[in-house]
């Protein structure tokens, strides 16, 4: 296994192999590590279910998000699963399959905090994820080079330095902001919806020239649909509780 | 000047001075002799202490050093001591080493302090190393620099620490002249020596000392002439 | 291996701003750390017990944890105590500082106890006091064998403050982590980082290893 | 403050495993270390100049450039390279070894040349090659010198892997981050990290400091 | 045995032997004498090419040391060598130390190796130190076990610089005495020395060198008596 990492085609008959995939494990509820270590959430339940379907053994490999294209194309792994968004610039890179979340960037601000809309963080610092299209939506907003862009590692931690004071403003998925809100409630933050931003659709990704592995993922997918699973895996980790 | 009563030292377990009682006139010149490791050096140090007493009283100039409330440095000002290895500052110049204690310590004004330590380097013999470093002068210089920028706080006793053996033999004649100076114009000295010469010739009195206690003590005549006892009567037989 | 210099040049400004905030952050880190450090090995040679405990746990402790630790601890930590939030530059400098001047205090401690025992007798025979013998004997003549290790800290610290970028702080390392993040080419943004510093750490070893020389010759002043 | 030893409990388990992979990882690098240092210092010391020219830019460019750039170049670019796959671990194992190897080489270097010339001379002269004289006279001489050097080198190397958690290898600094992502509470997540890794550098350092007393006393053999 | 010729040897600038010829025969006991510095020890490091001649030929046994294709290990192996500083392996017993060149070298066993360097060290007197270290015998003895270690080569010349020189004058005599015997059992044998006694009773030839050439040689009694050069006798007047 490992790299060259496609099955052949129409070749159900054969063993269980094992496809390594990876995520940044710190982008709950997508995907982080619980108190035993373990890597869980939506993406997680979800690829595990398209490793069953797809009769294969899914491995985890944690890896930064903005390494993780990199990890991808140096063959790394074989797929990435990690609420990373579909856009033109990383299909230039990597394919993505079919979409299975829709979801949206948003503003987190501190309460109180005047910003009403997305053009109202222009002249604030902005904390983002680095490599997420978070970045990208303010580098253009901003321009590429802007010093108000301050990037880290992962967005809990863009999430605590907007707590902290460092930024004012955090662009990023939803989901993950509002999870974070809703685990620190004594972090006095508040959710921005601007309905301007753009959908954004979540995509697992292989290297190019994989599609026979591409047309499996997106054949499990089509099921996982159909049969309800991605539903229920939704209501488990977003709407739930 | 100074008066010693009932001092005892330990290093830890190590009961280096055992009881030494002594006395010290004005103008009067003390040599101590004794075999090494006898507390020699840790008496002379005890003196302006630079080791605390483990027990017993000092008193020098009328002021008790091991009262509580004395201003030791106030008391060492008045004690000047010159060491076996002499301790010149490397990083300043000779004059530089003699002014450096006058201006900070006796606070005087910087003028006065070099005028001071020119005339005393005329004194031992050096007036024109004024502004030369430490390492640029042989072992015999340096020991009158330090005996120079011990006399600049005008102290009235002087202790010396065998100041002549790290000298070569050559170099011994020029630091025992500037003593033997100071000597006759009446300072105060007490003198840790192997010199048995400058001893007898300048010595007032002889203290000979061995583990820790003062064994006897005399003129220099009575001394090397005859012994009364037997450790100093062994100890004069070696060196002599 | 297909190398883009045009994505070198393309963010070039970004690679030497990077560079020069580092030298920056350094120089600023090692100073006040160097004044900390000053201190902190005058308490561990002091005779005040209380004193010395602190100044020991102080360089216990930060030399017994990472620096990476120190970082998020200061920049996250530190607010909640002093209910103020700090700007990253702030708190980098002060974890950079506080992290050297353990380092720089056992630079000092060894330079003074380097310096013969009879310096400081000689300076107390001579009336002087404890500060007064410190001030004018034993810290110059301390401070010039420090020098050298000094200029080695500043330039293990050159490479330390790259930790500084995951709080991102503008500097070199963060340089190589943008151009990283917004063009996923893994040579085009690391190459020049590590070049700018290699750069960097040889030149300032050149001018340690000149003045060593140049101390060896002339002794005194 | 309102500690919650609650969330430190909870993650008991994470702390714990972070710090034992840290252990692991750390005696690993430097095991791998010490042979790459073995044979980096013997180009450096041998009479071959291309041996001695690539072994010096090996030195000289490792320990000119942070591990944190080394990290990343590791695990982003030389699968490029080499066209293969790399785990977290194993590039965090190599990027650590062929570090902690520039310094190790330093010491070993360090240590055959502190073995008196004689040595060497006098097997010379009862007809030893170099390889034997090297191997049976000037290293079982040099490897007792250098075991406190390692030590430290160990210790440093404790601290250092906290790097990797910048690729996500589960270590210490990594279980740190990971609580603090997910309950972003600061005291709760950084103290025990800090505790357990000055438990470790302090419970190392007495063993380095042991040794040498060990070695001070007793010479031979 | 040793044949030299025109040996040039220069460390950068400095130009140390400056053409030196000299022939040894077997059997023959040659002792080398000279100020510091005139390159005694350089001559006898090239004999063992531990240092490499800047120009000239040495053949040791027949074999031209100076030619590219010659294994030198194989020449050492031939040659034993004594130093001032003894070079003993501390981290090995004094058995340790004799055995390991004829077993690593020589291929001996490590049984007839033992056996060997019993037999070696009863010669020099010190049978009942085979499991001592080096750190634990006095100077003496440590020259006599590297005397052991030499011979344990079986080498067919033995050379040997100052070998008494670092020594305390009580254990001068124990290494002479080794010496002596080893010249009377015929080993041929090229001797630095400042014992001027040894080269006189021992000596087959002495040679007298400075700056780099061999001024005068001859017969003990020869230079001894009556050198003719006017170098030699100024040194001879000094050290005799
Ligand atoms: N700071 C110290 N700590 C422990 N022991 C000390 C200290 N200073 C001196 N001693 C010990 O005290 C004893 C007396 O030392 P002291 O220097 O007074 O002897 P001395 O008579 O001056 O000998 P010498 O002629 O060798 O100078 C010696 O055994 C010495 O080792
Ligand atoms: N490796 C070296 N590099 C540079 N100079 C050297 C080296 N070895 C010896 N010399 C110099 O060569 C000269 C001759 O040295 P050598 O040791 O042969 O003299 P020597 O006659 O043995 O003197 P001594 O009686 O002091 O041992 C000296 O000036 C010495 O400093
Ligand atoms: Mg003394
Ligand atoms: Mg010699």
């Amino acid at each position: 296994t490992g790299c060259g990492g496609g099955a052949p085609a129409g070749d159900k008959a054969t063993a269980k192999k094992t496809i390594k995939v990876a995520t940044d494990a710190a982008y709950a509820p997508f995907e982080w590590k619980n108190e035993k270590g373990e890597i869980v959430g939506f993406d997680i339940d979800l690829i595990k279910a398209v490793g069953k379907e797809m009769n294969a053994e899914i491995e985890l490999v944690d890896t930064p998000f903005d390494g993780i294209i990199a990890a991808l194309t140096n063959k790394n792994v074989d797929m990435l699963i990690s609420a990373m968004t579909i856009t033109e610039k990383r299909k230039e890179s990597i394919d993505f399959s079919k979409p299975y979340f829709v979801a949206v960037q948003a503003i987190a601000v501190k309460e109180g905090s005047p910003v009403k809309k997305f053009e109202d963080i222009k002249d604030l610092k902005v904390g983002v994820q680095n490599s997420t299209t978070g970045q990208y939506v303010v580098e253009k907003l901003m321009g590429e080079k802007s010093p108000k862009i301050f990037r880290y590692d992962t967005t809990p931690l863009a999430m605590n330095m907007l707590n902290n004071g460092d930024v004012d403003v955090v662009v990023a998925d939803k989901p993950v902001v509002q999870h974070f809100l809703k685990n620190n409630p004594s972090a006095k933050m508040t959710l921005i919806d601007d309905t301007s931003f753009e959908k954004e659709d979540y995509g697992i990704a292989v290297r190019k020239g994989e599609g026979e592995l591409l047309k499996q993922v997106n054949d499990a997918l089509d099921k996982l649909e159909k049969n309800g699973t991605i539903k229920q895996i939704s209501e488990k980790y977003l709407t739930g509780k | 000047m100074i008066e010693i009563k009932g001092l005892h030292k330990k290093f830890g377990s190590l009961h280096v001075l055992r009881g030494v009682d002594m006395e010290v006139q004005e103008r009067e010149v003390v040599c101590i002799i004794g075999p090494s490791g006898s507390g020699k050096s840790t008496l002379l140090r005890c003196i302006n202490h630079l080791e605390e007493p483990t027990d017993g009283h000092i008193t020098v100039d009328e002021i008790p050093l091991t009262h509580k409330e004395t201003d030791i440095n106030r008391v060492r000002a008045e004690v000047g001591m010159v060491f076996q290895r002499f301790n010149l500052f490397p990083h300043m110049t000779v004059l530089q080493n003699i002014t450096l204690a006058p201006v900070q310590v006796r606070k005087m004004d910087k003028e006065a302090a070099e005028r001071l330590a020119r005339e005393l380097l005329a004194k031992v013999g050096l007036s024109e190393k004024a502004q030369a470093y430490p390492e640029q002068l042989s072992g015999g210089q340096q020991q009158r620099v330090a005996i120079a920028r011990a006399l600049a706080m005008r102290p009235k006793i002087m202790l010396f620490d065998e100041p002549t053996s790290a000298l070569d033999p050559e170099m011994v004649g020029e630091v025992l002249n500037v003593m033997k100076d100071l000597a006759r114009e009446g300072m105060t000295m007490v003198v840790v020596t192997h010199e048995m010469g400058f001893a007898r010739e300048v010595g007032d009195r002889v203290i000979f000392m061995d583990e820790g206690v003062i064994v006897e003590e005399g003129t220099p005549d009575q001394l090397f002439g005859g012994a009364r006892n037997e450790r100093t009567r062994a100890f004069l037989s070696k060196v002599l | 291996m297909d190398f883009k210099w045009k994505i070198v040049q393309d963010y070039a400004d970004l690679f030497l701003m990077g560079g020069w905030t580092t030298v920056k952050v350094t120089a600023i880190s090692v100073m006040i750390g160097t004044v900390i450090g000053l201190f902190v090995a005058l308490g561990r040679l002091s005779h005040l017990k209380p004193l010395r405990w602190l100044a020991t746990i102080y360089t216990d402790v930060i030399r017994g944890t990472p620096l990476l630790v120190q970082i998020f601890i200061v920049h996250l930590g530190a607010p909640k105590l002093i209910g103020q939030s700090l700007p990253a530059m702030t708190s980098g400098l002060i974890a950079l500082s506080v992290n050297s001047g353990a380092y720089v205090a056992e630079i000092f401690r060894a330079g003074i106890q380097s310096i013969d025992k009879g310096q400081m007798e000689a300076s107390r025979s001579l009336g002087m006091t404890y500060a007064q013998a410190m001030r004018h004997i034993i810290l110059p003549q301390a401070f010039r064998r420090v020098i050298p290790p000094l200029g080695n800290e500043f330039i293990a610290m050159l490479k330390d403050s790259s930790l500084v970028s995951v709080i991102s702080l503008p500097e070199l390392t963060m340089a190589g982590r943008t151009v990283l993040g917004s063009t996923a080419r893994v040579w085009e943004a690391w190459l020049p980082v590590a070049a700018i510093y290699l750069t960097l750490t040889l030149i300032f070893s050149r001018l340690v290893a000149w003045y060593e020389e140049k101390l060896s010759v002339k002794t005194h002043r």
